[in-house]
């Protein structure tokens, strides 16, 4: 029964251990800032490694936390993401006077995100949502002389308590209408009566502000531009990730006997997002806005993906969000890396990148041309295999409609790789040197970019876990 | 049958010498080029002379005609079953005469051009393209198959395009030959429609094959050619016109002729070769080819009388007007070949009927010996002078002995005197149009007195008119210059005595012909009087013929003008093409189609900056939004998408 | 007690969720914003109450929720405040206006 | 043939060229992996006559199977047919020619090739494709280079014609997406299963409903790439713009992947559909035609001269595959060969010009065969080509087309044929005016020391010039090799 | 209408009103003021529904401690006496309008919504069997929510000091030993404008 216990709430349990570690150590004398971050690396990776090993499948405390294969796999990705934003914001974090106090607000989200993933219940769901959100608003404002930092803060908290407002709002009414919180007893008592589905809308667009579908994804790009870059890519890959994960479960699972209601407004949601998104990427400047706006777009082709209501439908958001986490983090390891050093972050900055930082422009162009979906990096396969999965209800407008706009998307990502690598520039951004770590990010981002789309094993694991309908 | 596989040699040699010279580049064999490139030429003519004799004297006939042998057939390109384009050698008298004239008259052109030519840069690179152009008019003339006969008239077509812009950095010769070309296309471009109907009602691009089908008022061929219509002709008739227009284009009939005298930029022996003797009358060979076909339309035959005999009229009105010598000569060329149309159009096919086919072959035959006499005569007269133009000559009968015989021979020849070889040829080909339309006859008869005045204009102000300044540091030309024009005239001399009725005949059976001295006076008076008003105006230097010219005023003015044909066609190509078509066109395409193209994307960007205001930095406006996406879900789901 | 129809308590929680709505939407102070969240957070409090209560009285069900979300509601507000704070270091007020330097 | 090594020698090219040093390595080893792949599509011909001859009726040849993405039923699976094989000599061909004339590029040397290598690589893979999900894939990895070859290394508006040509190739890529996944929904292997598998979609088919909803899509998509009107007007920025290796790809290579998908995957697939929209193909390619060469005689700048001759010459591809019989889309077949050779050829001495005098605009260019001979010939023999010269391919590509187009006895079809023939004039007239003023006429004195062709260009040019003689001279082994492909395209479109 | 109405009415009524009061009043510190009677009202709710313990956790935590906590935050950032500038009139006004028809559209909804109850068990609420159930790890249990939030706790204790302290400049141990100062220079951040 315990080792039951350990076993499964093992990714909990080892952040919980690194979370108190890390309180221990922050209570201790002053520490070698260099040795504290690698050794808080270190038990990420070990984090990692052992999230890999021995997992089991089930549940706990009367079914509030369950554990399974998919749920492990989630968080291991999870767990892969984190310690990716450790290493590139590495640079960032050596100078800031509170890193330690970084790693206890990120290792509390990323635990919130897990016990959401897991979570059996509303009130679970509620509770991991957040302790996910909450920390990472203090995290918003880590830069604390920066003016924006603490906008961006501001604007974050209240829009994510107002988002949680009507969250529980929609949470307490469908506590009102089906009498449980529980999940599985809740499926069976959903029979679409107007309050219900008005509650869904609710709970519906709490999620919808957590991973930014338009109309509710207004905060994104500010809070993403203000934000330290390690916390802003935190917010775009992970959160989201976390939150796609349990969004796409909970409709395929929980909201299923919605699903009629639910299908037209994903449609609507989806449409719009990608349009929305991609019109106010194109006209950034910023790159960690252009960033925030082109996830939004993003988000709306996993919409597509979702919309499909399929085992292909669900496997092909998992594959994609691996993907999304290389392919983003790539980015973001760069723009943080050049942020760091540099203090830039406008995309005309980057005129002429490319005669003075051949291997970053490289990485930052293959990142974004994965995002982008063109082949042969990984995000081709992924935002392929969504418009397949959308396109198997036979509504070939929305595939169309997802098709064009990855038009319009890939003129925003071809814009910075022209700008960085034709653009003329008088005097262009000096070298930036990149120390070890990020460098190993950023090497794993590339690898896994390159190499996701070809491994075969990988997509087949992700569909034998898939969440089917 | 006897084997005439060997007569491919008689196109592959020039082709060898083509590759060979080609690859050579300009720097090298400059020397050699010209022996290489006559021997060959040797080679061919001889093989020929050798079929010729082979084939009319020894096997040619089958019974009582001459027969169509196939030497050779290699299946080039095949479409579908049946309907494939294949190079091959056809015998028949007309091919092998045409062989005969093409390699004989190469032959001289050749010898001729390597006086002519010595000391020009790209000597090499000229020989190669003659060669060239010889291997590709060897390959026309005995085509089987009518799409072969339209590839070899490509190459032709661009052999002469290259030959008339060699001199390439004059602006003049690049135009010319870029006319020649083009004008020439146009006409094609009729000719392959016209091969495609055909081809799609017979079934076949073999020609032989398409004569039986077509002509088999039975066939399925038949009835589909005559049934199906568009505007109002048959697709039978459609198909003929176009294909003679394909024809009328390459042979410079009215209207398609204007590329002819520009053509004159070339060298000379080039014109005396292509734009005399061969490819120009390959239009001429094609609607013979053809005959058959052509016989059983009767609009066909009326368009190809009635646009020879307007040529002939057009072209002879306008040379009598020209300065230029080698332009004259062009016209009368362009004359000449209108004969030989409105010989074939007046033509009926079998027995006595087909004698204006064989006056037009014979035509043709004679035509092309004394005419390319007359080029290479006038190649050597601009040779002497340095000058195309007439007021610049004058007299030079002392200087240059061998070319004024020559001369006088080749346009007693042309003029229709008696005995030279165009008399015989002319006067059947004014019997048959005397038999059967009186109309063309009368045009024929005016145009033979044209001639003589224009050619013997052309002869007495060479080489009477003034005396020459003294030129004795010239010599009359190097030995391979007068070779050619010696055994040139020897030929127009004896190939009117030729019973051509004989050999060549639209049945292939000998048509016996009727030497009746009474017909022959009309045609031989009008010469005379041609001749002699010439010799009145223009064997002395005098102001008759600015008086004369004076008298006819308009007609002068606008014959002298070419009728203005070349300011019609640059008012279509330049206004209309080019402005009406060709610039609205690109204009349309950068502002209307790649302006939709910017539109979106710009609309796209103007949308984007429209909806800025969205994001507006308040975070109460944000969550305003979020409520009123809420609200608007709610709605949506709960009242309109139930 | 019975005879106050659930509906009734309903429209309390419901009226408090709107007028703290309302104050965010219009409150230019992010203090008072906040306030307003507490009020929203309010709402569904009674609810949750409420139902379990009226509805649902075998399980603690809301009855946890509710102090789940004020302990949460604390946690939240007490970052909040540290935001405006250090917000108020930075650009010497709690306007919402004055802080909308992030845009378009 | 093991097939996929045709995939592996430009991967193992690229790879090898990002880890040379210097342009001196990195040329010498994308020769080599471009000769190498030559042999190895000469050597795949020469197989597949073997074959052939050795009686092998199988419609694809050398198949092989790898299952790439199972749940998806996505395979990597390759085979061969004639089309493919005539495509991929075409490929072979472009790529060593262009490799050569990129001899000298010293700017970012090793990018460049790679970029080249790697664009090769996406035809080659998208030749032998007959997975609708990796013909997509390459069609995609196609792209970018273009993007990023034309951006950096271009000239003129070399930054708005890159974005264009992405853009626009993006969008039919795009529109060919949901074409694909169209097809993959309403495809039935059995059992209601689905499938990528194109052999397998062309035995059990679609249904008439699909095919007409979804034709226009693949047509449509498959057609940007092949400058199908109105969505051509990348054609003549990108290829202005482009350097001269990239120039050449972009047209002999990247437009024929659109002519291929269009008779591969639309018209093969979907045979219903392609009748329905037969004749709005035919009027688009007809307008294609005649407009494009109109646009091109008021050009003044030589690529523009041949990229809008290239749209012109492609309306041919798509007139031919409109006409839906059985030598027209032969002629379409091999139009995109020949198109391809020739312009890669024109060019190829366009490029040579340009790199001499410094500039491309007709007016100020004149009587170059003076100085340049080789050059100039090589102009002459690529706009003789252009013009249909029998002898050069483009005269056997074109004469197909017209005579398959004719054997369509629809009145309106014979006209636009008529229309389309009328072209051959047009082309004539640009063709020679581009030829008289820049290689003819007087020479400025500028030019006088100009230097003809280096060994490199030469070699290129002798290639290319070698792909359009054999097609021009000996057009029956071309002919017997399409044949076969176009004739099952052909029975499924007789086939309901 | 029995006392037990009367009462629950009464508090609704000042609970509402209060809570708009909250709302509207300009002066902030009255703003408070109100609120902190809502929350009262609101704890009143619960006493009224009998649930003892939440009404007192209300009132510890609200009115005890966030209510305070603002107020003092007040204190914190400016003259608590001052009027707040008003909302923009169409922004006010537009906000009502939503708020409204927000608030018609969802009671309209809850009013039509039969609500059904499905135990007729009697609602007991003991202290102590909260207590039990808080930290009860197996059926109806709920210890795991509770270290859940006590993570957040811990967290948000974490972020708020990290924030809201005024941070010093104060030395941070590199690498090599070198002392650098904490704050890094601030870059210029410029406003992003695209030229469109």
């Amino acid at each position: 029964m315990l080792s039951n216990f350990f076993l499964l709430m093992k990714h909990e349990l080892i952040i919980a251990v690194i979370l108190f570690l890390l309180v221990i150590i922050k209570l201790g004398k002053e520490r070698d800032q260099a040795g504290l971050l690698s050794l808080v690396n270190v038990l990420l990776l070990i984090n990692l490694v052992a999230g890999l090993l021995f997992n089991k499948e089930g549940s706990l405390f009367n079914d509030m936390f369950r554990n399974s294969s998919l749920a492990a796999l989630q968080k291991n990705m999870l767990n892969l993401g984190t310690l990716i934003i450790s290493l590139q914001s590495y640079g960032w974090l050596k100078r800031h006077a509170h890193a330690l106090e970084f790693y206890m607000l990120l290792l509390s989200t990323l635990l919130g995100m897990f016990f959401m993933i897991s979570s059996g219940n509303l009130m679970m769901f509620y509770l991991g949502l957040e302790l996910s959100t909450i920390p990472l608003a203090a995290m918003a404002n880590f830069d604390l002389e920066k003016r924006r930092s603490s906008e961006a803060a501001m604007k974050f908290i209240i829009s994510s308590a107002f988002s949680s407002g009507l969250l529980l709002f929609g949470i307490s009414l469908v506590y009102g209408t089906t009498g449980t919180l529980n999940f599985a007893e809740m499926s069976p008592l959903l029979n679409g009566s107007p309050l219900q589905i008005f509650a869904f809308i609710l709970l519906v667009s709490g999620f919808a502000f957590k991973i930014s579908v338009v109309p509710f994804h207004l905060w994104t790009a500010d809070v993403y531009e203000g934000a330290p870059v390690a916390v802003t890519s935190y917010l775009s890959v992970i959160s989201k990730g976390a939150v796609l994960f349990v969004f796409v479960s909970v409709l395929y699972t929980v909201f299923k006997p919605l699903a009629g209601s639910w299908y037209n407004m994903l449609y609507l949601l989806s449409v719009l997002t990608i349009i929305i998104g991609n019109l106010f990427a194109i006209r950034q400047n910023n790159i960690k806005r252009f960033l925030a706006f082109s996830s939004i777009a993003q988000v709306g082709f996993i919409l597509v993906g979702i919309t499909g209501s399929s085992l292909e439908g669900s496997s092909s958001v998992i594959y994609f969000i691996l993907i999304y986490i290389f392919s983003n983090l790539a980015a973001f390891g760069v723009v943080s890396v050049v942020s760091d050093v540099t203090g830039r972050e406008a995309i005309s900055d980057y005129k002429g990148f490319y005669k003075t930082n051949p291997v970053l422009t490289w990485i930052l162009t293959i990142a974004l041309f994965s995002l982008a979906g063109v082949p042969p990096t990984a995000g081709f396969f992924g935002k392929l295999f969504l418009l397949m999965s959308g396109a198997g209800t036979g509504n070939y407008v929305l595939v169309t409609i997802a098709a064009l706009n990855m038009v319009i998307s890939l003129y925003y990502y071809l814009r910075i790789v022209k700008i960085m690598f034709m653009d003329e520039n008088e005097n262009p951004m000096a070298r930036v040197p990149i120390p070890v770590l990020p460098q190993l990010a950023m090497g794993i981002c590339i690898l896994g970019i390159i190499s996701t789309g070809f491994i075969r094993p990988l997509y087949d694991y992700i569909y034998s876990l898939g969440i089917g309908f | 049958m006897a084997d005439y596989s060997y007569i491919a040699l008689v196109p592959l040699l020039p082709l060898a010498t083509f590759v060979l010279l080609g690859l050579a580049g300009k720097n090298r064999l400059v020397k050699w080029s010209g022996y290489i490139g006559s021997a060959t030429m040797l080679g061919s003519a001889v093989i020929s002379l050798y079929a010729a004799y082979q084939y009319f004297f020894v096997n040619g006939k089958t019974g009582d005609a001459y027969a169509e042998i196939t030497a050779l057939r290699y299946t080039w390109l095949e479409f579908a079953p049946g309907l494939s384009i294949d190079m091959g050698i056809i015998l028949d008298s007309i091919s092998v005469m045409m062989l005969v004239v093409v390699s004989f008259i190469s032959l001289m052109v050749h010898i001729y051009s390597v006086g002519y030519m010595k000391g020009e840069e790209r000597v090499t690179t000229y020989f190669s393209f003659l060669s060239l152009f010889t291997f590709s008019m060897l390959a026309l003339v005995v085509s089987s198959n009518i799409f072969q006969i339209y590839i070899f008239w490509e190459l032709v077509g661009v052999s002469s395009y290259l030959l008339i812009g060699f001199y390439y950095q004059k602006p003049s010769a690049v135009a010319a030959s870029k006319k020649a070309f083009i004008v020439t296309r146009f006409a094609d471009l009729g000719f392959l429609v016209g091969i495609l109907i055909l081809a799609f009602y017979s079934g076949s691009f073999d020609i032989g094959t398409i004569i039986n089908r077509a002509t088999d008022s039975q066939s399925e061929a038949f009835t589909g050619l005559v049934s199906a219509g568009f505007l109002g002709m048959s697709a039978l008739t459609w198909s003929l016109v176009l294909v003679f227009a394909g024809g009328a284009g390459k042979s410079a009939m009215f209207p398609l002729h204007i590329w002819l005298p520009d053509a004159m930029e070339g060298p000379t022996p080039v014109s005396a070769l292509i734009h005399a003797a061969t490819m120009v009358v390959a239009g001429v060979y094609l609607v013979a080819r053809l005959f058959p076909v052509f016989y059983i339309d009767e609009i066909a035959m009326q368009v190809v009388t009635y646009v020879g005999a307007i040529s002939a009229l057009v072209a002879a009105i306008i040379a009598c007007t020209q300065t230029d010598i080698k332009r004259i000569l062009a016209y009368s060329t362009m004359s000449q070949i209108g004969y030989m149309m409105f010989a074939l159009g007046v033509s009926g096919y079998g027995g006595e009927e087909g004698l204006g086919y064989t006056a037009s072959m014979f035509h043709l035959f004679t035509h092309a010996f004394f005419k390319s006499l007359l080029f290479l005569g006038a190649g050597a007269i601009i040779h002497f002078v340095h000058s195309n133009e007439m007021k610049d000559m004058g007299g030079l009968r002392k200087w240059m002995p061998v070319t004024h015989i020559t001369f006088l021979i080749a346009c007693l020849a042309i003029a229709g005197v008696p005995p030279f070889a165009g008399f015989f040829s002319k006067e059947e080909i004014l019997l048959a149009a005397y038999q059967s339309d009186k109309i063309v006859y009368g045009i024929g008869l005016f145009v033979a007195a044209l001639t003589a005045f224009y050619m013997f204009r052309l002869y007495f102000s060479v080489f009477w008119k003034k005396e020459a300044a003294d030129a004795s540091h010239h010599g009359e030309g190097t030995w391979s210059m007068k070779l050619p024009l010696i055994v040139l005239a020897g030929c127009t001399v004896v190939v009117g005595f030729i019973h051509f009725g004989n050999y060549i005949s639209s049945d292939g059976a000998p048509l016996p012909t009727h030497f009746d001295i009474r017909f022959s006076i009309a045609p031989v008076v009008s010469a005379v009087a041609g001749i002699l008003l010439a010799a009145y105006l223009y064997k002395k230097e005098s102001d008759r013929p600015a008086k004369f010219a004076t008298a006819l005023g308009r007609l002068y003015r606008a014959a002298y003008k070419k009728f203005y044909i070349d300011e019609i066609y640059l008012f279509i190509t330049k206004k209309i093409i080019f402005n009406l078509i060709g610039a609205p066109a690109a204009w349309f395409d950068r502002n209307i189609v790649d302006g939709i193209m910017n539109l979106l994307a710009s609309g796209t960007a103007r949308t984007a900056a429209l909806i800025k205001g969205m994001q507006s930095g308040r975070v109460q406006s944000y969550a305003l939004y979020f409520f009123g996406g809420v609200v608007a879900l709610a709605i949506l789901l709960i009242y309109i998408w139930i | 007690m019975q005879q106050i129809p659930i509906e009734h308590i309903l429209f309390v929680s419901t009226a408090l969720f709107f007028i703290g709505m309302y104050g965010l939407f219009t409150r230019r102070n992010m203090i008072t914003m906040l306030m307003s969240i507490e009020l929203i957070l309010n709402s569904v409090n009674i609810n949750f109450v409420a139902f379990n209560k009226y509805l649902f009285p075998g399980k603690l069900d809301g009855i946890f929720f509710t102090i789940f979300i004020i302990t949460v509601a604390a946690a939240e507000a007490a970052i909040t405040i540290a935001i405006i704070i250090n917000l108020y270091r930075t650009h010497k007020s709690i306007d919402v206006e004055d802080a909308t330097e992030l845009k378009y | 043939m093991f097939l996929p090594t045709l995939i592996f020698v430009p991967s193992l090219t690229a790879l090898a060229v990002l880890v040379c040093k210097g342009l001196k390595q990195v040329r010498v080893v994308a020769l080599a992996g471009s000769l190498v792949q030559l042999v190895l599509s000469l050597l795949l011909f020469v197989q597949y006559r073997q074959e052939r001859n050795a009686g092998n009726d199988a419609q694809w040849l050398w198949e092989w199977d790898y299952t790439w993405f199972e749940p998806l039923h996505i395979n990597f699976r390759v085979g061969v047919d004639g089309i493919s094989i005539a495509m991929i000599l075409l490929t072979a061909f472009v790529v060593a020619a262009g490799v050569l004339v990129s001899w000298t590029m010293e700017k970012l040397s090793k990018e460049f090739f790679f970029l080249l290598i790697f664009l090769g690589m996406g035809a080659y893979g998208f030749f032998i494709s007959l997975d609708l999900f990796t013909l997509f894939f390459f069609l995609e990895v196609a792209v970018i280079p273009k993007f990023l070859l034309i951006g950096i290394w271009g000239s003129g508006k070399k930054e708005y014609s890159a974005m264009k040509l992405a853009l626009m190739l993006m969008g039919g890529s795009a529109l060919v997406l949901v074409g694909v996944l169209g097809i993959y929904f309403n495809s039935d292997i059995g059992n209601g299963q689905h499938s990528f598998d194109l052999v397998a979609i062309a035995q059990t088919g679609i249904s008439p409903q699909a095919q007409n909803i979804f034709f226009p899509f693949a047509f449509a998509g498959f057609g940007i790439f092949t400058a199908l009107f109105p969505f051509h007007t990348w054609v003549p920025d990108g290829h202005s713009s482009a350097p001269t290796a990239a120039s050449m790809f972009l047209a002999g290579i990247s437009m024929k992947l659109g002519g291929y998908g269009c008779l591969r995957v639309a018209t093969y697939l979907m045979p219903e559909g392609a009748q329905t929209y037969a004749w709005i193909i035919i009027l688009l390619a007809t307008i294609a035609i005649l407009y494009g060469a109109f646009a091109t005689m008021m050009q003044t700048d030589l690529k523009y001269i041949n990229a809008y001759s290239s749209v012109s010459h492609c309306g041919f591809v798509l007139l031919g595959i409109g006409m839906l019989t059985q030598i027209s889309i032969t002629g379409a077949v091999l139009q995109m060969v020949s198109h391809g050779l020739m312009t890669a050829l024109f060019f190829a001495a366009i490029g040579m010009i340009y790199e001499r005098t410094h500039t491309r605009m007709v007016a100020q260019l004149g009587g170059l065969l003076k100085v340049m001979p080789f050059i100039s010939t090589v102009f002459v023999i690529a706009g003789l080509c252009s013009l249909g010269l029998p002898g050069l391919s483009g005269f056997v590509a074109e004469m197909t087309v017209f005579v398959g187009s004719w054997q369509n006895a629809d009145t309106w079809y014979r006209v636009a044929t008529i229309l389309a023939c009328a072209s051959i004039v047009v082309t004539a007239v640009y063709i020679l005016r581009a030829t008289g003023k820049a290689i003819m006429g007087p020479m400025s004195n500028a030019y006088d020391n100009l230097a003809d062709a280096r060994w490199n260009e030469k070699l290129a040019a002798g290639i290319l010039v070698i792909g359009i003689l054999a097609m021009g001279i000996a057009p029956f082994w071309i002919q017997d090799l399409v044949k076969p492909g176009t004739e099952s395209i052909v029975q499924r479109l007789l086939g309901f | 209408m029995s006392a037990s109405s009367v009462i629950f009415y009464i508090i609704s009524a000042c609970t509402l009103v209060t809570a708009l009061l909250a709302v509207t009043t300009p002066r902030i510190f009255r703003s408070a003021i109100w609120l902190l009677f809502s929350l009262i009202g609101v704890a009143s709710l619960y006493f009224w529904m009998e649930v003892e313990f939440i009404a007192a956790v209300q009132i510890i935590v609200y009115v005890g401690g966030i209510v305070v906590l603002i107020i003092f935050s007040i204190f914190l950032t400016q003259e608590s006496g001052a009027k707040m500038p008003k909302p923009a009139l169409k922004r006010a006004l537009f906000s009502a309008l939503a708020v409204l028809f927000g608030f018609a559209f969802t009671y309209n909804l809850i009013s039509k919504h039969a609500f059904t109850a499905t135990s007729t068990q009697p609602f007991a609420v003991n202290v102590s069997d909260i207590g039990e159930q808080m930290l009860n790890p197996t059926e109806y249990g709920y210890l795991l929510p509770f270290e859940v939030v006590s993570i957040l706790l811990l967290a948000a204790m974490i972020g708020c000091i990290v924030i809201a302290m005024k941070s010093p400049v104060k030395k941070v141990i590199s690498e090599n030993g070198k002392g650098v100062l904490a704050p890094r220079n601030e870059h210029k951040e410029e406003v992003d404008e695209v030229t469109s």
